[in-house]
């Protein structure tokens, strides 16, 4: 299994039966492919629908409905279309109970920054800003370390932050580590990889309680 | 009461250095026949007002790359590269607001109003310190109503006064702009006489419309990305 | 023909093809009654709906579509039903091209008053301050006088105003008169009154113009 | 998913002193039934906010007319004689906004944001003086969010997710004050599972929804009031 699949494999296991989650652009749209059929889920697209599903069959796909990503979609029984006022209206009010979204760097506090590269980077803040702020639970899903090798896991984020203090989880290919009072308390770990390497390879300051799941 | 306009008469009234809202999210709700007579017309010195860039080579995206457009005001480029290079180069202003943002100010222009107190991103660099405001023992930030002097829409139906129906995801910013712009153009196929949908099922009253362009069809463009499909 | 009818009659008259009004709680509303039947005019009422048509026959009445007033109304084709943020976004974004509203006093400067009678009189003030802050053009429906004999065309009001400077127009059983920027110049009187007795029972200034029209 | 309740269930929800939001203007849109399980389970102290107090003796005006109610945000009293006394006694408060503001301020704590800025009324007596604010060289009005605990709201159709659909003029500030409450009860005579409706005829997406009562039949109050037919 990819990385990839592992992480999204794994988040989808985060989604209870009657919550109302948003999916944010790349790893986390892919979620909804890996959800079980029976699950009762409102799945938020910030372009306006709410009760997501797959996409339909190549024949009857709909090209008048998308993800916020792009994909096209099809809506679960119960699902409705709204504008873009009343989209953001829903996650300002803290109407979702779950958002899923990726990252450039998250730290230790619970600080992300997933929009801007300054000088490299800067296509624009989308849906994040607010995603991030007004969501009471903040899931992200993100590859262990960037493509260099380097932690994406930080003691304290370097680039400008979408929101502060938001994240509550954090799961990578590696690891599902919570953001609390104490610090960044790693819960499970992949089963291809020691405690030692783990800390080895992830700036933040792990906390390492007595029990230790497997991813 | 007969709103119905030729595509040239419609486009025509747009002059250069205009303020164009324009709707959709991605491909759905973009008004592509439009925007292609826009292109064809070539008024310049354009400021664009849509959710994103739309892809390269197509939508708004053409109006940027024939230099066209001078400002754009947005939420998000996605991967659009030859817009992020010409924002980057400095050929295209690009003003960035959260989404949700854009669609409120938009919103707020529409209801008449002037702006809105907000705290989304207000310790954060996309806020200016001008647009903090001590009220009442509280920071906010103020957001103040976007206007525009015209507005492009798609709808998957209208009628001849202009009330329309909206399709699926293609509704996102349509209605806010239908409210928010002084001179409002909408394009459909499916074009109806006043009674041809029930007033319950009205997503923009035609109060809000001034031109109705009718498509003969609708053209590849709106049909399905094969880059987008999932096999 | 009573003063009421004479002066809902004469209003009809105002209404324009293509227009977007608003009849206001009390005259204007039965204005609705006095219009041709194929008069292409779009009746706005401010509790969501526009393309106000008058009472369908009594057994297929709809005991959930009224207008402001309470009346129950049908609908023209092309007609629509929106909410109360959607209804007065038509009316601050001056969509609407008139309003016909009541007086308790209307002045020669247009000044409009017609919510409230401190101490005496104070439901509310409704839509109606909006209307007359933001349509373009408020002819104000209302007798001569009140019930007392005293004018209501007044020089300057006295109650607390809805809005400044709201009125074009004002149309009486006795009268209409229009605002100018000289003042309240008489457009035409009832047959019934000589130009006289209109001044004499008229406490605002009237400018009589070499033509005056028959009401 | 399944938002079902009974009547007692989701009305003893809301405790003595609550803030409590009631949809329609003049009867359309007034959950008589939901109002009438108040009066009957008696919760005192209440603020309700409505456009009007309905008329003597149906509607609000019971729960007001039998001292349940300290206070009334609403927009206009008409005709109703037992509240207009209870207001002029200094047995009710009752604070008053124009209409669209009132609508407006609902419809912002609906939208998460925190305040507007209008020029409705600013120099009218309805405006105190602590409502002016200068922004940017202009003086406006702001205008503060209004929220609520509670909401009760008559929906023609609902299904079991709490998706709503309004007919006609009784659609009104329900949907405004289904997005501003923090709880929001609806009562529906029209219920159907999942996909009973469709995306696009939502008024009210069921995000908004926290109960769903099923009424067997509307009761006498739904219908047409005789003293308001034209014969």
């Amino acid at each position: 299994m990819s990385d990839i699949n592992r992480i999204i494999e794994r988040a989808a296991q985060e989604i209870r039966p009657g919550n109302v989650v948003n999916l944010g652009i790349g790893l986390p749209t892919q979620v909804v492919h890996y959800l079980p059929e029976n699950l009762e889920v409102l799945i938020h697209s910030e372009n306006g629908v709410l009760g997501v599903a797959g996409q339909p069959s190549v024949d009857v796909i709909d090209p008048f409905l998308i993800d916020s990503a792009g994909n096209y979609i099809s809506t679960r029984p119960g699902g409705s279309y709204f504008d873009s006022a009343v989209s953001f209206a829903m996650i300002r009010r803290g109407k979702l109970d779950l958002t899923m979204i990726g990252a450039f760097e998250v730290d230790q506090a619970g600080n992300l920054a997933n929009w801007k590269i300054p000088g490299k980077f800067s296509p624009g803040i989308g849906g994040a800003m607010e995603l991030a702020q007004k969501t009471p639970r903040i899931i992200v899903l993100t590859t262990h370390c960037d493509k260099k090798g380097n932690s994406k896991i930080l003691r304290q984020c370097r680039l400008p932050l979408t929101a502060k203090h938001c994240v509550s989880r954090i799961i990578t290919e590696k690891a599902v580590m919570d953001v609390t009072e104490h610090g960044l308390v790693l819960r499970e770990k992949a089963a291809d990889i020691s405690i030692e390497e783990l800390i080895s390879i992830t700036e933040a300051e792990l906390i390492i309680p007595d029990e230790v799941g497997v991813l | 009461m007969n709103k119905q306009q030729t595509i040239e008469q419609a486009i025509a009234q747009i002059p250069a250095g205009a303020v164009v809202m324009v709707g959709g999210f991605g491909c759905p709700g973009t008004p592509f026949c439009l925007i292609n007579e826009l292109l064809r017309q070539g008024q310049r010195n354009l400021t664009l007002i849509k959710n994103d860039a739309n892809e390269s080579g197509i939508g708004i995206s053409k109006l940027i790359e024939n230099g066209q457009v001078d400002k754009l005001i947005t939420t998000h480029l996605g991967l659009n590269k030859p817009v992020i290079e010409m924002m980057n180069d400095g050929r295209l202003e690009v003003q960035f607001h959260p989404q949700g943002i854009l669609a409120e100010k938009i919103r707020t222009a529409g209801a008449g109003t002037f702006g809105f107190l907000s705290d989304i991103g207000i310790d954060s660099e996309i806020i200016q310190p001008e647009q903090i405001m001590e009220w009442q023992g509280q920071r906010y930030v103020v957001e103040m109503a976007q206007k525009a002097e015209f507005a492009l829409i798609h709808a998957a139906q209208a009628d001849s006064y202009g009330n329309l129906v909206y399709q699926g995801s293609a509704m996102n910013f349509s209605p806010l702009m239908a409210m928010a712009a002084d001179n409002v153009i909408v394009e459909t196929s499916c074009f109806g006489t006043p009674g041809s949908i029930h007033p319950s099922r009205v997503h923009t009253p035609s109060i809000f419309v001034n031109a109705v362009v009718v498509l003969p069809q609708l053209s590849n463009e709106y049909g399905v990305l094969d880059h987008h499909v999932r096999y």
